[in-house]
């Protein structure tokens, strides 16, 4: 197993026998800050070197991932259950957006692998992040309502990850890969190490939010459970429709199949009130995160392997 | 030396209501008010400062007690049912009443 | 607008004892409370936020006149002695008395 | 419980005057503070705790009447024109009297 | 000089000049998370590759140096002084005790000479944080005191430094070198320069907790200058008697005449509230510490020599 | 252009359009902690290998810049513009001494182009951090003022800054090349990376500090914009009569250029409170430090160029 998955798995064990281990707040965004840019820039250097055709039409069908997933997610639940419909639409931001986390342990699963991946993906990462939180609100609201729309958007957009990403990823294209080699020790070589320290904090958070689990559990474990492969297994297949190689169909699905902790909790927070915030926190992090770290990563893998091999 | 009364009315919320409360007090009249970072534990359950959307603010303004009626009605209106939030008044004395 | 009174009871005192005041004021029936990391001075010497074990936490809690003086006098009891502690009380007003 | 009656004086001024604070505080008799950390806006403007010398603190003195009223004066006359300040007074009420 | 012990006199001077220089709380901790889990990771992988025989029989004979230690300082300071028994306790905890810090200046040293360190050495540091702190604690109150005994256990136990150095030992462990390798560049090779900026905090807080002696100067002064050296004797003979290398032997030398600074000053603070807090630690941060990087560590190598060689 | 440029405009402009990127003030000053120590370990490494000959009669032709700029600015200021004397002499004050910042980017700007600097340049930095700010409190006050000397002096030379560039300094002295070796992959590799990362915050409080200003906006862009050539090609031709090489040339111009944005406001707030702040903290971070990160830099490399090639 991948060493920085054991990082969560400790964080997980010294938050639920409630050790007083606790990562500072300014670590945690020191962390995810790095962790952001790398990305950003890794992508950036790929796309310099590779231009990539056809990016305009692969940019909608992704983007089309991000409605489908919330509008799918936001039926079933209300077909199926008794939940408010502002829960219901809230959930179903969370699992069309996209977690930065999850993605990282696939990045670094695959590089273990040496399993070569499409250069956009960074790009595809920022695509899927936004859509499904306005989806969820219109879900929550209508469309015409009187909500803050503008204020939504600001903070959706300008949300520090989405600027950190496509920061990063200008950066690195307008460098290219020699401009960029003196940032490599720290935004490259550190990548693993500081994705290890991030999952620890993770896995502390994790536990917290599972440990916390108690209104609406069968909800909530239901939705964390069910969604992720489905939504993966659509990734994947757009992927291989878009003509990804195995690397990128792996962490297309993976995007697809992660649930938001950090965007989409923010948004909702404040454009649909009257949701439960920790139902959605419990589900993408105290379930789905961790399902899809130890499981969902090499299934997805595994699947766009078959895919490939099906389509050849 | 003179002191004149004032209210001190303090605000105790989630985090991310900031932009939110400041606009609030803003708008209804008052021309400052001070911000400390904290955790807690209420009706709503444990908030804690460690992690970035999940901690709670103090928000306190000085004002007079008219423009702190007003604050708190607003917020009562629009923000208890949804959200964590503690509010208090205190009587204070200031030295410079013109500057609340 | 109705206003309620209520107790603010303030309690400055060094931040290892966070988890047992949590404990106390539980204990004794308030329902909530509020810290914030703090650094001060006093009749036992400077303490610094800067360094793990030895900052203040500066920790409220609203609550009726009865329990503050259950908490108080509990702290009295139990913590005066050797714990670098002070704890102050305040009338405040609040909207919501049966959350308190 | 016995209760005795003294003053918390608040000060929420910029960062940069906390060790002329302490040095005041000091010299006209009172015997401990509390500083948090703070941010804020007033008539000069907003102050973020993010960058170093831009932030506030919130400076807090339990002290008798005669005290507090030395140390607004003092501050007063020396750094109300120059410098972000603000000062409010609070009657609190303590179980240790002389130790303030 | 190993240069990180200059930036330990950069810090001591800088505080003493009550230069403005902070380190914050958040960076502290960073760095000391990032020096535990190097610790631990670093014995994990080569337990791994090199399994140690008997590992039973010396963690009782390295436990037992944490019982020993603090009675036999206990016994000292009562018989010697007329400090209080809780204070005499609390000292007795500290000293029995040990500091990581110190510990990696050790490593530090040992590194620079190229001096091979058994393996085991950091299961070592994990077995003789916590035994001390109970005599201690037995000492000031009697063992059947009604003391939140579960209470004190579970903040030792699970108290930051234990979860960090085992959880790093088993990662270290189940990764085996190949595995740790892409940690490696945060891990390992930022070592030194992460020593170096925490041993500049812990300069300053020395500064701080020297210049604060005032109360019983005499009794922090002599425990804390004529403690190390014969605790250190008796963790090199106990590394002899055990079958540990030169660095081996060093380091349990190390380990035993460290006075610990985080884990003992905390559980004394709550389980033996009635000892001075700023005794031990003036002792344990302003004096000992100092002396064992300064005098210590190079005392403590030249025995674990001169002792190896008459073995031989 | 160098990559750690692109991290500056990023917090630009992510500050213009309100982003909620924010640097937490513990990671801010880890990263400056991290440049000054780097900056310093590498002039002293430099020292030790290559003694400089002359170097008093160098400092104290550099300390003399420190006294002429300040003087000028002050002098040009209340001869052209009704601003009151404090704020002239604030203003002098930052102009006259030096950006850490503004260094770091021109060392890194020459390190792209393997132009070889001159050892003194770190000790040049502290040279001239302390005198201006000396000279704009003269000028404020009279030398004679009541005002408390001690404390500001101690408190402008015992600044975090000096503090570490000074100690930096020593221990790569006192290491040297090999001692300091396995100090580098924290000081020395990661130094763009933290560059990049310090760049972005700089550039987040720029955009702050541009958009506040407000009152004597004219004095303020002047200043900011007519000050650091010719106090840069002071420096450039005092480093040509010293001896420099064509990078300590351009380094020593980029310093003489500079304005400070730590220890000058620090110092004028306590020693000069009727002067307003935000003046020359607009003028210093708001528009020379982007002033002279684009075009400075590279038009004092070129004037160096130039008047090396002069006097050959
Ligand atoms: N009785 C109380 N005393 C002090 N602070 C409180 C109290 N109740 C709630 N709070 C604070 O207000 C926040 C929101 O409260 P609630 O909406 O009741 O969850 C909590 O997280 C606490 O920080
Ligand atoms: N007079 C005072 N006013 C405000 N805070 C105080 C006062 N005295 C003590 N404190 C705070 O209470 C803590 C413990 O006080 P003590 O037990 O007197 O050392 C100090 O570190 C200060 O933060
Ligand atoms: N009305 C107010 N209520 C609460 N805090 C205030 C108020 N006015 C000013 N402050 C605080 O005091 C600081 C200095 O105020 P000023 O001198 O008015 O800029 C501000 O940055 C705020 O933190
Ligand atoms: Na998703
Ligand atoms: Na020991
Ligand atoms: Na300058």
């Amino acid at each position: 197993m991948d060493p920085v998955i054991w990082f969560f798995l400790l964080g997980v064990l010294a938050g639920l026998m409630r050790s007083d281990l606790r990562m500072p707040k300014a670590v945690y965004e020191l962390l995810s800050m790095v962790l952001l840019l790398t990305i950003g820039l890794k992508g950036g250097v790929e796309l310099a070197q590779q231009p990539v055709g056809g990016l305009v039409v692969q940019v909608l069908a992704v983007a089309s991932i991000g409605l489908v997933i919330p509008l799918a997610v936001f039926s079933a639940i209300r077909a199926l259950s008794s939940a408010p419909r502002a829960d219901a639409a809230s959930l179903a931001a969370h699992y069309g957006s996209v977690s930065v986390a999850t993605y990282a342990v696939g990045v670094s699963f695959l590089a273990t692998r040496n399993v070569p991946v499409d250069a956009q993906l960074p790009l595809f990462l920022v695509v899927l992040e936004v859509p499904a939180i306005m989806v969820g609100i219109v879900l929550a609201k209508g469309a015409a309502a009187r909500s803050n729309w503008g204020g939504v958007m600001h903070e959706v957009f300008l949300g520090k990850s989405i600027v950190l990403l496509i920061g990063g990823l200008l950066i690195g294209w307008l460098s290219g890969p020699e401009g960029i080699e003196p940032l490599e020790p720290l935004f490259f070589d550190l990548f693993k190490g500081v994705l290890a320290l991030f999952l620890l904090e993770m896995g502390l958070i994790a536990a917290n939010q599972a440990s916390g689990l108690k209104r609406r559990a069968t909800l909530v474990i239901l939705t964390a459970i069910l969604t992720p492969v489905p939504a993966a297994m659509l990734g994947i297949g757009v992927g291989h429709v878009i003509g990804l190689n195995v690397g990128g169909m792996t962490l297309l699905g993976v995007l697809a199949g992660s649930a938001s902790y950090i965007a989409a909790p923010a948004a909702m927070r404040i454009a649909v009130p009257d949701a439960n915030p920790s139902l959605s926190l419990s589900a993408s992090l105290g379930i789905t995160f961790p399902f899809n770290i130890f499981i969902g990563v090499p299934l997805y893998y595994g699947a766009a392997q078959w895919l490939a091999g099906a389509g050849a | 030396m003179e002191i004149t009364e004032r209210k001190l009315l303090t605000i105790v919320a989630e985090s991310v209501l900031e932009p939110r409360l400041i606009e609030v007090v803003d708008k209804m009249g008052a021309v400052g008010y001070t911000i400390t970072d904290a955790r807690g534990s209420g009706s709503r359950g444990a908030r804690s400062a460690g992690w970035t959307h999940n901690g709670n603010i103090r928000f306190e303004v000085i004002c007079t007690g008219e423009i702190a009626d007003r604050i708190a009605a607003h917020l009562r209106e629009h923000y208890y049912a949804n959200y964590a939030m503690v509010l208090f008044i205190t009587d204070v004395g200031v030295m410079r009443p013109d500057k609340f």
